[in-house]
């Protein structure tokens, strides 16, 4: 038992590959626990950036910079009264939160965060990701539906009406990338892994592959996932100023932070995807170009570096903070912060650590690319109107999507077919 | 206001007790707690599907009877509840109801005064236009000119307060003229606004009137004609949206307007695009016309002599004046008493809103939710 | 300077300055109401005769006072021959001691001319007023708010309903004989839950 | 020109206008809100917030019982009691009854004083956990609302 334990940790396969049930679970739990940190830091840093943007502080009461008002925030949704509405389907209330939770974080068994960093590595993967991410819709139609009042029914028919017509567009274009992925090796791949060493192979991320037909992928498919995910400004089934809040309209507590959480779980799930079809997913930047033992040194260090300057920066702002009664809790809040920071770092800089970590670095840099962008948008665009949605949908992303398919096709066999024409 | 208006509407066909999923057409209660309804208004929508079959607004719910506590307050004490009219243009209010009451009483308010008012009124203009902005691009669902709309509205509310020493129900102006001088440093804080402003209303023409969303949103949206306007008794901007060059500032000027010089923009297709256009350029020229005023400002006295019980000759006049959303009037019917025997108010908000069910009906949801912001209706005016 | 010992401080003296106003310029005379004759109170004259009871001016302002007879009458005139094309406001006055306690008022306006005019009519308690609606949409609520406070009704109007006191009120607001204290109790208990809505 | 808009429009130019200008308000500089606690605004010197009655500097009361701004009140809110005193003829004020609950602040009883002794200051912090506590006695005018200070 404990030597097959041991055992895995010497191989170089992701260990649903190699069948080891321990790894499996610690990973289950450390994705899981990872998402969720992630999704609640992911919250702070919304509200913060919106903030900003919108020339004010945001939260700065629970914790220096407010940095621990996500907790309080979950606490209180824990806390807070669970209202069921009296005429509700009391079973599908009930379990449509569930569902969505369920089909968000699924998603994330075949997200490769680094090489052996992946629950498991499936051979169909993009496509397992793609299918369980859109049976999230199931839920919200489920929720809207059991709600039985008009808001709800609104939203989450929005909801299912918009998804379905994206997915396509955005099924479209992942099939691009994966044709991409055959012009190598001549045989293609739809393992996320399999995916991200070919752009290893093909010394380039699939993004400026067959210039601009992968990056018009990309592109599509970026506006496919903001849709996708409800997120403004494509947040119709929400839309607050029109249906009060959409399908979560009768949601409260503990049941509307699911909703919540597999939103935020969701966005985390897409831009997972597009990092990993075309932004190369956990491989640093130029790791052909800047080959090498010493370059590979040198950008295994960047992860730890950024947490000791971070931990530096908390430090910094730690003798800034003006020294009144009121503030002192925050200054040691931030001090201790910046503590853990910096032994956070200070680890992640062992030669042992490093190199397993630097894999999650950068993957978690370029979803935080898309996450950023997600927050930007959502502070600068006003929302579109159902019919202009499905416009989109229909009339200018699929034709796109499609173009692109058959571009990079015909790029792919350009040499076939010029033999064919010379001949 | 009841349940039983619900039921008994004639946009109600579903007999109480079937849901409505044995109907082919969907009835929404949007208000009167709703995020988009600006207040208190509810709207009663008839869908099918997206589409709006039919609309009936229901208001009151904000009803105060402004019109009876007049009756039972004398002239000058009147003067705070006017205010509470239009809350977002306190300062509006004031002036239409003083000029009234001057009107009435036939007195001439020196000319420092005047040029006061026209200031603090056009100041008003702006905070009022930009509360209005950024609620209605909110209702189209973009957050952030809100925030910058509220930035800039505090500078001039700054300034409300140094004058008046109130923010939002200013109870600026008195009956024959001003109470109060300009501070020291008036005239160079509202130059500031002046310069500071214009850029900034850039700004926002950055973030939202190239912005092919807000085009998409906003053209071919709640058009309104020109004719329909005036069978409305639509005024102010909505109407100017419309193409009618009408302002009752050139038209018919009160308040030492026709001293200034400004231009009155006007929009031609009377769609919600339109009137935002108009809206924003209306608070360029107010910015022109705070410039004329402040430097043209002359030394003088600022209050007429007005007896300190104010008994105004027996009669009635009708004075309104341009405010934000359009002409407020006021019809003051005095008996020779110490307080007036009927105050009416003509309030814009009142009636441009009668035009929603014309504007929003056969568009989608999220078109009525842009109307009513477009309307620019504020509901202590709409219910008094 | 007067001192106040904790606290905010009161606000320094100065601001009241201009409650003693300088010289300021002699107050005009008081307005009395003028007879008002020009051409179109002729034409309206001509056309209805005694229907047209007063015609004056008062601080600038033209009105008409017309029988209730021809009030829809005068009203369709000015609007289809003499050009007053909007109807700014309508309101009602309530007399409670005269004969005819309601006063109608209108008040139109138009814009080719830029002149307004205020048309009267007197109505007796529980009589109908003519309708404008058929003339000027924008009429409907202004008279629904007529019929709400007053409780004039208006023959002809397509809706006609409370619109800013709830359905079941009972009362009339504005009548001069509704005490500003005066409440529907039934509705205020039945509905708010509460012995007084003061 | 017209090829100049399509360009535009294709490179989603009008969109990255406005996300340049979100973008550029990230700057700390740009923020405007406040902590309210910390930092207090700056009150105008003709704010209308909390009434006083105003003192001279001998610490006696200016006010001289007149009762304008009873009158003067459209709530109708001030309540002034007087007694006359017998060896001056002057009335004294002994009572002064402000009901700051139903107050707007409009300013009208301070314009009516002949005598300067009623001011609304600049106190803005008002609140109260009861509405009787709201209504206001000659002590309260004079020495201000004793409100209890809170502190983090």
């Amino acid at each position: 038992m404990i030597q097959s334990i041991l055992q895995y940790l010497h191989s170089d396969v992701t260990p649903g590959v190699a069948g080891n049930l321990f790894w499996v679970v610690v990973y289950v739990l450390l994705v899981f626990a990872g998402i969720s940190v992630g999704v609640i830091f992911m919250n702070w840093f919304e509200r913060k950036i919106m903030a900003h943007m919108q020339v004010r502080m945001g939260p700065m009461r629970v914790g220096p910079h407010g940095l621990l008002q996500p907790i309080a925030d979950a606490l209180k949704l824990i806390i807070k009264e669970d209202l069921m509405p009296a005429n509700a389907d009391k079973i599908v209330f009930w379990f449509a939160p569930v569902c969505v939770v369920m089909t968000a974080f699924c998603g994330f068994i075949v997200v490769p965060f680094g090489p052996t960093h992946a629950i498991t590595d499936m051979n169909i993967g993009v496509l397992f990701m793609l299918g369980v991410s859109s049976l999230g819709v199931l839920g919200v139609i489920m929720a809207g539906w059991a709600s039985n009042s008009h808001y709800p029914l609104m939203g989450s028919l929005r909801s299912g009406a918009q998804m379905v017509s994206y997915e396509i567009a955005m099924s479209m274009t992942v099939v691009s990338a994966v044709m991409m992925t055959s012009m190598a090796t001549g045989t293609g791949t739809l393992s996320m892994i399999g995916i991200v060493q070919a752009q290893l192979q093909q010394h380039t991320w699939f993004a400026f592959s067959f210039f601009p037909v992968g990056l018009t992928a990309l592109g599509v498919f970026s506006i496919a996932m903001v849709a996708e995910t409800n997120r403004a400004p494509f947040d119709l089934p929400e839309a607050e100023s029109e249906l009060v809040a959409g399908f979560l309209t009768e949601y409260s507590g503990f049941r509307w932070s699911l909703f919540f959480l597999a939103e935020y779980a969701g966005m985390i799930a897409v831009s997972s995807i597009a990092t990993t079809l075309w932004l190369g997913g956990w491989l640093r930047p130029f790791p052909n170009l800047l080959g090498g033992k010493n370059w590979d040194t040198a950008f295994s260090l960047v992860p730890g570096i950024t947490f000791v300057a971070l931990a530096a920066l908390c430090l910094f702002y730690f003798t800034r903070m003006p020294s009144i009664r009121a503030m002192r809790a925050d200054a040691r809040g931030l001090a201790a912060f910046g503590g853990v920071l910096g032994v956070i770092g200070i680890v992640m800089l062992l030669p042992g650590v490093r190199v397993r970590v630097q894999d999650i670095y950068w993957f978690t840099l370029k979803v935080g690319f898309f996450m950023y962008l997600y927050i930007w948008y959502r502070t600068t665009f006003p929302r579109y109107r159902f019919d202009q949605l499905m416009k989109i949908g229909w009339k200018v992303l699929l034709p796109i999507s499609i173009g692109v398919v058959i571009m990079t096709a015909l790029i792919g066999v350009r040499q076939e077919l010029l033999a064919l024409v010379w001949r | 206001m009841s349940d039983n208006r619900f039921y008994d509407s004639p946009i109600e066909e579903v007999a109480p007790g079937n849901t409505f999923l044995d109907s082919n057409e969907l009835v929404l209660n949007m208000g009167p707690q709703h995020p988009s309804t600006h207040g208190v208004l509810r709207v009663i929508l008839k869908l099918d599907g997206e589409k709006v079959n039919g609309i009936e607004c229901v208001i009151g719910y904000l009803h105060r009877g402004i019109e009876k506590v007049a009756e039972h307050r004398t002239w000058a004490q009147f003067g705070p509840f006017v205010d509470r009219l239009d809350y977002t243009a306190a300062v509006s209010n004031s002036l239409g109801y003083c000029l009234a009451v001057e009107k009435l009483l036939g007195v001439e308010v020196p000319k420092r005064a005047q040029y006061l008012r026209v200031i603090l009124t056009e100041l008003c203009r702006l905070a009022s236009h930009q509360v209005w902005l950024g609620t209605h691009v909110l209702d189209i669902g973009a957050v952030t000119p809100l925030f910058y709309a509220f930035r800039d509205r505090e500078d001039i509310l700054n300034v409300f307060e140094k004058y008046c020493g109130a923010r939002l129900t200013t109870h600026a102006f008195r009956i024959g003229g001003c109470r109060w001088d300009a501070y020291a440093g008036f005239a160079e804080q509202v130059l500031h606004i002046c310069d500071d402003l214009g850029p900034k209303i850039d700004e926002y023409r950055d973030l939202i009137t190239g912005n092919r969303i807000w085009l998409q949103r906003t053209k071919n949206v709640g058009v309104i004609s020109a004719e329909d306007c005036i069978a409305y008794g639509i005024t102010g901007p909505v109407l100017r949206g419309s193409g009618v060059e009408w302002d009752l500032r050139k038209k018919q000027p009160y308040s030492s307007y026709e001293d200034f010089d400004f231009d009155i923009p006007i929009g031609t297709a009377g769609d919600t695009f339109d009137r935002y256009v108009v809206r924003v350029e209306e608070m360029h020229q107010s910015i022109r016309i705070i410039r004329q005023a402040t430097e043209g400002l002359m030394e003088g006295p600022i209050i007429a002599k007005v007896p300190k019980v104010i008994k105004p000759p027996v009669g009635e006049v009708y004075v309104s004046i341009e405010a934000p959303k359009g002409e407020l009037g006021f019809f003051l019917v005095s008996n020779g008493s110490a307080m007036p025997y009927r105050v009416r108010v003509r309030p814009p908000s009142f009636i441009n809103l009668q035009a929603l069910e014309k504007m929003a009906k056969g568009s989608l949801v999220a078109d009525v939710v842009a109307i009513i912001g477009t309307l620019d209706i504020v509901l202590g005016e709409v219910d008094r | 300077m007067p001192e106040v010992p904790d606290g905010n401080p009161p606000n320094p003296v100065p601001a009241q300055a201009a409650t003693t106003p300088a010289a300021a310029p002699a107050a005009a005379p008081k307005p009395v109401p003028q007879p008002w004759d020009c051409e179109l109170v002729q034409q309206l004259k001509n056309s209805y005769g005694s229907g047209i009871h007063d015609a004056a001016t008062f601080a600038g302002q033209n009105y008409l006072v017309v029988d209730r007879a021809v009030c829809h009458d005068v009203l369709l005139y000015l609007y289809q021959q003499l050009g007053y094309t909007s109807l700014t406001d309508l309101t009602a006055v309530h007399y409670p001691k005269d004969e005819l306690p309601f006063e109608m008022v209108w008040i139109l306006f138009s814009m080719a001319a830029n002149e307004r005019v205020r048309v009267k009519a007197r109505f007796a308690d529980e009589e109908s007023a003519p309708t404008v609606t058929d003339r000027w949409v924008g009429a409907n609520w202004m008279e629904r708010e007529v019929y709400d406070m007053f409780g004039i009704r208006f023959t002809g109007h397509p809706d006609l309903r409370r619109i800013l006191m709830p359905d079941e009120w009972t009362g009339h607001p504005l009548r001069k004989d509704y005490d500003p204290h005066k409440q529907d109790e039934v509705w205020v208990r039945k509905n708010l839950g509460i012995e007084s809505g003061q | 020109m017209k090829i100049i808009e399509m360009v535009r429009r294709f490179l989603l130019i009008d969109l990255l206008e406005g996300m340049w200008v979100t973008f550029r308000h990230q700057n700390p500089s740009d923020l405007v809100t406040e902590q309210y606690p910390m930092n207090r605004p700056e009150i105008s010197d003709r704010f209308r917030g909390q009434p006083r009655l105003v003192k001279d500097e001998n610490g006696k009361l200016l006010c001289t019982a007149c009762g304008a701004c009873a009158l003067a009140c459209p709530e109708k809110l001030i309540k002034v009691g007087s007694l006359r005193d017998p060896e001056t003829k002057k009335k004294v004020l002994t009572d002064f009854d402000f009901d700051l609950g139903r107050c707007m602040f409009c300013g009208l009883c301070e314009e009516a004083c002949p005598s300067n002794a009623l001011n609304l200051s600049s106190g803005y912090e008002l609140a109260l956990y009861t509405r009787e506590g709201l209504e206001l006695g000659k002590d309260q005018l004079e020495n201000g609302i004793q409100g209890k200070v809170y502190d983090k």
